[in-house]
């Protein structure tokens, strides 16, 4: 018997978590004098209460989720990939590739090509990491942070040196050609008589995410791959035992996660810059972590935690705008999220599983 | 490379490398106890701003350096209470220190002194001041080693001194003394320690303190030694790059000493040579910007010797399933 | 009400941004009237400033930093009544007819800093530290080795960038080592295009007591009599005036370079004991050559290249 | 006679979440005597001495020491009220010297120095008292672990234990190793220490106790002296009922060869050579029992059959060489060809705890074609399957939707023999294949592989249970070493015989055949330590 049904540990333990967050968060908005209710239903209504609002609020959401599903991958493998900022980085130069250099007739065709090249770009940027630690051990914790700073090198030398317009300013890439500029949900949604989601960047990424979510369920829980990715994330002992091969799982595991990731750059560089710049990932890598923990690692709990953070940084944009909290409490809010999500969950899950046990005898 | 540019490469070196320092071997009693630690960052961040701003607000560095210690320390607790308390992932909680202290430390720095994140600047008192060690003047006139003793080893801050003076101690308390041995027997079988009578948790959170102490150094060193006050993310990776050290230095004091002495000077030279021309080829200075980021790839891919972390690292102490 | 949207730097980024909170806050001080502005947090939220501000009616909408330009391209059709500026940034006007473009000479004002540090100079070797390595900075320590090397063929400019990573605005410590590496090799005047790395610079050149050269804003204050000058970019003004002008804003593109007083080096009280008359003259020479259109300062952002200096 | 118990527990209870360990415990140990404690595996025998030394906290209940009520909340105390306890795994720092392990929180002061020259002293002198000679300044990892069970009596009785507690002793020893434990607890004893011992092997509790308590399922089912006791009444008191232990099986018709192993090696990532060129036959139609102390070689000779690890030699199955190493010498390729694999450790290697039941039962096969539909997995098809499967085993309960983990041991066993049984191959490999289970369920599975034996698979079966090697195989070959000491058919040979072998002791070395075990593992632990360096 387990302590706890699956059901509580599902929900109950990160609902807490959160709301511990963000009474936490609330006590450190209160100490810089600002009133937290007040904060709560700025945010409210700047993220969920207008179409524009949601606009963005879901474009953050698609970032997350692939973020959210990379973390995931390699955490069914046993893995932390804290590396998904410099995927996405990476990601986002084989979006700008594509779509600077191939003459697309259609977005339709750009989209499944930039896909592609995002992928592909993520996941051997994942590559040598996976293969060092498949091969000889080297800690992928540490490798993968190395690997940011490595990326971030890179793209600044290729975006300064090499893929800069003359005269221009930005350490950016030209404006990608119209052919390659996706449909926004306004151009989707947009009535004249009905204009939503005005000038908000979610795009057709969004439901590429949503997919994605789709495709990970049926990846990891309906395919050998995945059946053999969660059983070496388990137990390698026993994946040896079954024939299953820890370096490839090692590596395939990190080369979706970092395809992944790259996938995230099709949401900022080819949705909504429609070119690429330095700073297009913003830590949307590292938030992915907190949103894979929130979830549990599944597609259902990643959409749900992606929108979390989706709304968070939604709603944190509308503080920003009309009050004078600044921006760094946002980050505040995160980082408690993570802690209390993440590292603390225990703190919540013990006493739970205690309550069912004495449930369980008492009924 | 004449012997002063070589004396200066060596000086830039020293000072880079002193942070480092602080922050590796801070890593390195945590880690030998079995907490792994990827917040130094964080806490280094948080103690260069507590350092700053208590110096700034008394007008005394040494008021300052205990804030600066008192931040980190608490940042240590938190990673304590999350790791060894509720056995919870020590990574994550790294990671979570590390935007704790990114927002906190702007959010308060903004809420007191109203200049964006930033700590007025320090004068006088508020700042250490470099050191003029005996006979320093004196002696400069002897060749090569007069140079050596004065513009090298001596005229550095107080905390640089601390630094390098930590190395053997940290050495003669992990394989000296009896505190040492428990924290090192913690880290590698945490059973055999709980079996042996001690407390895991007691010498887990005290190596977490120790942490958090020598991260306080490094911060306080960073915005009261180096700068005259704190600007928001100003450890810019310093502690990733002290992890990286670690390792690299097998969880080793001395060792630790020399890697981050590599890593100063990697960056040293890489501020002093950039775009370094090698026949017809240009190395870019982006090359030299990652350099140590690579090195440590390399380093760990194996190729430099390889690195085993403490046995019982990174797994909290369970007793009961 | 006009409004301020600052660049991801932040609004006290101690030169650039803050210079634009500064004019904001004359503005309002001047006229009594009040304005709303935001920190940028991230890119997505550019075009969602510009378009909450424009449909809460504010009026002109004033935008800092170089990487406002297209966000605005995409916005300003959807608001032809709300008047957009983009100081840094350059909008086609024909395009659209809403956007002021303000755009700073800063090859030239940091020439006139170059002959400055030239003449002040012991040594004959002066410094530039630059912070992220991008196409403005570079922009900066071109013109300045202009100005440095028209004044003083013979002297030698070392240029150094902090970075590759935005982290490179925000590391006062590598400002500092890099300071005393250029020290270490001669120079005697340090000018910083760095951000919060500045700080660092700055400090160690008054610590090694010798010149440094601020930016954006005048930061002569911060080391009084140790910093020789500041590079000024009168961001300050521009956003005043834009503010002052209101609904009634003239848009099209505005070039402000010496003539125009956009930039030029800082003199105050701080530093009136470092520029002597002679220097004053020949600066103040330099600059009305450049003015009259005898000297031209090459600029390096129009063809990446740089004829005094190389990266 | 009014002397106070060296120990008493009154009325002890320990839970781990839902699992009940102890219930309501009350035992009473007299000074200067050995107390045995008998009981299955899983029945809390171990809990409870950790209670009584301070590791877990009681959830109720009270412990006496000589007479007086003593709080017993961490190690440190029971180590201050002279309790000594040496672990079923041991509690040792690998990478420390035998010497710091000592000292390890039985420090002088807060420098080393003298604690280790101090440590260093007595540590001479206890040797010489006790036959207890290990070298104070080798690295544990570098010991056996025989060498390394004395390093933890010598921990004990340097923190100047007076009651000794000795988990499982001679799990990981062989019958020589044994006796001069038992032989140095009687020293103690006769020293007026008292001894609790722990077993399942009524042998040794027969042999040197002299009161013994039987646990079941976390109660204490009686306390008897051992000499008003006999084996078939502490089995029944043990098990809940009469026990019949004897396995009916007709004699084995061995037909062609159908696995040959010839000299096969391995080296593991340490560099000690496991396995130094083994050779062996199993025919078809027979049980092939290989015996032996545990670490000798065996799991790694499954391991290596098994695909698990690569290693040299031949193995030809049906006359056809398997690839060693490279592509194709992995697990699922040895599934392939006919090779099944009951793993020792069903825990770590045989199922993945957190998956269901019926993931479980394709575990290893999953790359079967049949185990699909299209590019997915056929699901429902498995779990169908594995309900059947199930069923057959007589698996409680029969749920296929649970995960492993909530499956008490000895049906986490049935569910991996009915995976890999029902396979129908043409070898079965077999690792410990009752270790953890319950008495039921040792008949039925013994049932089942000699069901397989007579439906002509050849069999290898590797145990650390003699009685067991003995009930079930038709050949038994014996390693110590990475090598086979030698062959014996079960009708011909003896334990004493066989325990000699299991010490490395060839019928060749006459003489003494104390010295001789103790040569041969000292060589054995030379070369383990070499490997190390
Ligand atoms: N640390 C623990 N956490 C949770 N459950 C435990 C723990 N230790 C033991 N158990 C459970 O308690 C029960 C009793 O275990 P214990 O180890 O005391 O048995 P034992 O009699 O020593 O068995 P063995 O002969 O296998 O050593 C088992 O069901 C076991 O699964
Ligand atoms: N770690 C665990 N988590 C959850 N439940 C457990 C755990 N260990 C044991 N249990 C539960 O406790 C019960 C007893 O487990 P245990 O392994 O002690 O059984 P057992 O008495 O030894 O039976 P068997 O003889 O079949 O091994 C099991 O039925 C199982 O449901
Ligand atoms: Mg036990
Ligand atoms: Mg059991």
């Amino acid at each position: 018997m387990d302590k706890m049904p699956a059901w509580a540990d599902a929900v109950l333990v990160p609902l807490i978590s959160i709301l511990l967050a963000a009474l936490l968060s609330a006590l450190v908005i209160l100490a810089i004098g600002e009133s937290p209710l007040d904060a709560l239903t700025l945010m409210i209504e700047g993220a969920l209460m207008r179409s524009s609002g949601w606009g963005y609020t879901l474009y953050y959401t698609t970032n997350f989720i692939f973020t959210g599903l990379c973390v995931a991958v390699a955490f069914h493998a046993r893995m932390f990939n804290i590396g998904g900022e410099g995927q996405a980085m990476i990601g986002g130069l084989g979006v700008a590739l594509v779509c600077l250099f191939i003459p697309f007739p259609h977005w339709s065709v750009a989209l499944l090509v930039a896909t592609l090249a995002a992928a592909v770009f993520g996941a051997l940027w994942a590559l040598i990491p996976a293969y060092l630690q498949a091969k000889r051990g080297s800690h992928i914790v540490i490798t993968t942070i190395m690997f940011n700073f490595i990326a971030a090198a890179v793209l600044n030398y290729v975006l300064v040196n090499l893929l800069r317009p003359t005269g221009a300013m930005d350490p950016a890439t030209a404006t990608f050609p119209a052919a390659t500029h996706l449909p926004t949900f306004q151009d989707m949604f947009a009535t004249p008589d009905n204009p939503l989601f005005r000038g908000a960047p979610a795009n057709v990424t969004f439901f590429l995410a949503v997919l994605a979510c789709v495709a990970f369920w049926l990846v990891m829980w309906r395919t050998r791959l995945g059946y053999e990715i969660r059983a070496f994330g388990h137990s390698e002992s026993a994946a040896k035992y079954a024939g299953i091969s820890p370096v490839r799982i090692t590596v395939v595991a990190m080369l979706m996660s970092g395809g992944l990731a790259g996938m995230m750059a099709l949401n900022t560089t080819m949705g909504e810059a429609e070119r690429l710049v330095l700073n297009a990932t913003e830590g949307a890598g590292f938030i992915g972590i907190a949103v894979a923990l929130m979830g549990r690692s599944h597609p259902v709990g990643i959409f749900l935690a992606a929108l979390l953070f989706g709304f968070l940084y939604q709603g944190g944009a509308e503080l920003a705008l009309w009050t004078s909290i600044p921006r760094e409490l946002i980050t505040v809010i995160q980082a408690l999220v993570i802690l209390f999500t993440g590292a603390l969950d225990n703190m919540v899950r013990m006493p739970l599983e205690r309550v069912f046990l004495a449930l369980r005898k008492g009924a | 490379m004449d012997l002063l540019t070589l004396l200066q490469v060596l000086d830039s070196t020293v000072r880079l490398a002193t942070p480092l320092l602080l922050a590796c071997l801070a890593g390195l009693f945590s880690e030998r106890s079995g907490v792994f630690d990827i917040g130094l960052e964080g806490k280094m961040l948080a103690a260069a701003f507590a350092s700053a701003a208590v110096a700034a607000l008394t007008g005394s560095v040494w008021i300052g350096l205990l804030a600066g210690i008192g931040a980190a320390v608490f940042m240590s607790l938190i990673h304590g209470l999350a790791s060894i308390t509720f056995r919870g992932n020590q990574l994550i909680s790294g990671v979570a220190i590390n935007f704790l202290a990114s927002g906190l430390t702007v959010l308060i720095a903004q809420d007191l002194f109203g200049q964006g994140g930033r700590t007025p600047s320090l004068i006088g008192a508020g700042r250490f001041e470099p050191i003029t060690l005996p006979f320093a003047e004196a002696l400069s006139g002897v060749p090569v080693l007069g140079p050596i003793y004065a513009d090298l080893i001596s005229g550095h801050s107080i905390l640089v001194y601390v630094a390098f003076a930590m190395v053997p101690l940290s050495w003669w308390v992990l394989f000296r003394t009896r505190f040492g041995l428990r924290l090192r027997a913690v880290g590698d079988s945490p059973e055999a320690v709980d079996t042996a009578g001690v407390s895991v948790a007691g010498l887990r959170y005290g190596a977490v303190l120790i942490c958090g102490l020598l991260c306080g150094l490094a911060g306080a060193y960073l915005a009261t030694g180096l700068q005259a006050g704190f600007v928001r993310e100003m450890t810019a990776g310093r502690g990733y790059i002290a992890l990286a050290a670690l390792i690299f230095a097998k969880w080793r004091p001395v060792h630790a000493l020399w890697a981050c002495l590599l890593f100063g000077l990697l960056q040293a030279v890489a501020l002093r040579y950039q775009n370094i021309h090698l026949g017809g080829i240009t190395i870019p200075v982006q090359v030299m910007d990652a350099l140590p980021y690579i090195l440590t790839v390399i380093i760990l891919a194996g190729f430099v010797g390889k690195a085993i972390p403490p046995r019982a690292g990174g797994e909290p102490y369970v007793k009961e399933r | 009400d006009p409004a301020l949207i600052y660049d991801l730097g932040g609004k006290f980024d101690k030169s650039f941004n803050e210079a634009a909170f500064m004019g904001a806050e004359e503005y309002a001080a001047e006229t009594g009237g009040s304005y709303k502005d935001i920190e940028l947090q991230s890119e997505a939220q550019r075009e969602q400033a510009l378009r909450r501000f424009a449909e809460a009616g504010f009026n002109p909408v004033v935008t800092t930093g170089f990487s406002m330009s297209s966000p605005i391209s995409s916005v300003a059709a959807d608001y032809p009544d709300t008047k957009f500026v983009t100081i840094d940034g350059y909008v086609d006007p024909s395009e659209h007819p809403n956007v002021l473009s303000i755009l700073f000479s800063e090859h030239e004002g940091s020439y006139l800093t170059g002959v400055l540090a030239a003449l002040a100079s012991d040594t004959g070797t002066v410094g530039f530290i630059g912070g992220m390595d991008i196409p403005l900075i570079r922009k900066f320590a071109c013109g300045y080795a202009q100005g440095v090397l028209a004044t003083n063929p013979d002297a030698t400019v070392i240029s150094n960038m902090t970075g590759t990573t935005p982290a490179a605005w925000n590391d006062p410590v590598k400002g500092t080592e890099l300071a005393s590496a250029q020290i270490s090799q001669g120079a005697d005047v340090i000018f910083a295009a760095a951000g919060g790395t500045g700080i660092g610079v700055l400090q160690a050149a008054a610590d090694a007591d010798i010149l440094s050269v601020g930016v954006d804003s005048n930061q002569n204050h911060l080391h009084p009599g140790k910093v020789l000058t500041s590079m000024l970019k009168r961001v300050d003004v521009a956003v005043r005036e834009s503010m002052a002008q209101g609904a009634d804003l003239e848009t099209g593109v505005m070039m402000l370079g010496l003539a125009e007083n956009g930039v030029g080096y800082a003199l105050d009280d701080n530093n009136a004991d470092l520029i002597t008359a002679e220097m004053k003259s020949a600066v103040d020479a330099a600059r009305e050559q450049i003015i009259a259109g005898e000297v031209t300062v090459h600029d390096y952002s129009s063809d990446d290249s740089c004829p005094a200096l190389s990266f | 006679m009014t002397q106070a118990p060296a120990i008493e527990l009154k009325g002890i209870s320990k839970a781990f979440g839902p699992v009940q360990a102890n219930k309501d415990i009350n035992v009473r140990v007299m000074p200067g005597t050995i107390h045995g404690i008998i009981g299955e595996n899983g029945a809390g025998k171990s809990t409870l001495m950790s209670i009584l030394y301070g590791f877990y906290k009681a959830d109720a209940g009270e412990i006496f020491v000589a007479g007086r009520k003593t709080d017993i909340p961490n190690s440190q105390a029971a180590i201050a009220a002279g309790i000594g306890m040496v672990f079923q795994h041991f509690k040792l720092v690998q990478n420390f010297t035998v010497l710091e392990n000592v000292i390890l929180g039985a420090e002088d002061g807060p420098m080393l120095r003298p604690s280790l020259a101090r440590a260093r002293g007595v540590l001479k002198q206890l040797s010489e008292d006790y036959e207890l000679s290990v070298d104070p300044d080798q690295l544990i990892e570098n010991l056996s672990v025989g060498h390394q069970q004395r390093v933890e009596i010598l921990k004990a009785l340097y923190r100047q234990a007076d009651i000794l507690i000795l988990d499982e002793p001679t799990g990981v020893l062989t019958p020589a190793e044994a006796d001069h434990l038992f032989r140095i607890l009687d020293g103690l004893r006769a020293q007026g220490k008292t001894i609790i011992l722990i077993t399942h092997k009524l042998r040794e509790i027969m042999e040197i106790t002299d009161t013994v308590s039987v646990m079941r399922r976390g109660g204490m089912t009686a306390t008897v002296k051992t000499a008003e006791t006999s084996p078939e009444q502490l089995a029944e008191l043990m098990v809940g009922r009469k026990v019949l232990l004897q396995v009916h099986k007709t004699p084995a018709r061995p037909g062609a060869p159908v696995l040959q192993i010839d000299d096969l090696r391995h080296t593991d990532r340490h560099g000690v050579e496991r396995l130094r060129g083994v050779s062996l036959t199993v025919h078809a139609g027979e049980v092939l029992g290989i015996a032996g102390v545990a670490g000798n070689g065996q799991s790694e000779l499954l391991e290596a059959i098994g695909g698990c690890v690569d290693a040299s030699g031949s193995i030809l199955l049906n006359g056809k060489a398997l690839p060693l190493s490279g592509p194709g010498s992995d697990g699922a390729a040895r599934r392939a060809a006919g090779i099944a694999h009951v793993p020792e450790d069903r825990q770590t290697e045989g199922l993945i705890m957190p998956f269901t039941a019926w993931e479980n039962t394709v575990f290893g096969y999953h790359r079967d074609p049949a185990c699909q539909t299209g590019p997915l997995m056929n699901n429902a098809a498995i779990k169908q399957q594995a309900q059947d499967k199930m069923t057959r085993y007589d698996v409680r309960p029969p749920n296929p939707a649970l995960a492993a983990r909530n499956f008490s041991g000895g049906n986490q066993q049935k569910i991996v023999l009915a995976r890999e049984i029902e396979r129908d191959p043409d070898v079965l490999l077999i690792g410990q294949p009752t270790r953890g289970v319950d008495i039921g369920a040792i008949e039925f599975i013994h049932k089942e592989i000699i069901r397989l034996r007579d439906a002509g698979k050849a069999i290898l079966l590797v145990s650390v249970e003699l009685d067991e090697i003995f009930a079930l195989s038709d050949r038994i070959a014996v390693m110590f070493d990475g090598k086979i000491m030698g062959e014996r058919a079960p009708e011909s040979t003896d334990q004493t015989e066989l325990g000699l072998l299991m010490a490395g002791v060839t019928a060749s070395q006459a003489g003494d055949p104390i010295a001789a075990v103790d040569a041969s593992l000292h060589q054995k632990e030379r070369r383990e330590a070499r490997a190390h360096d």
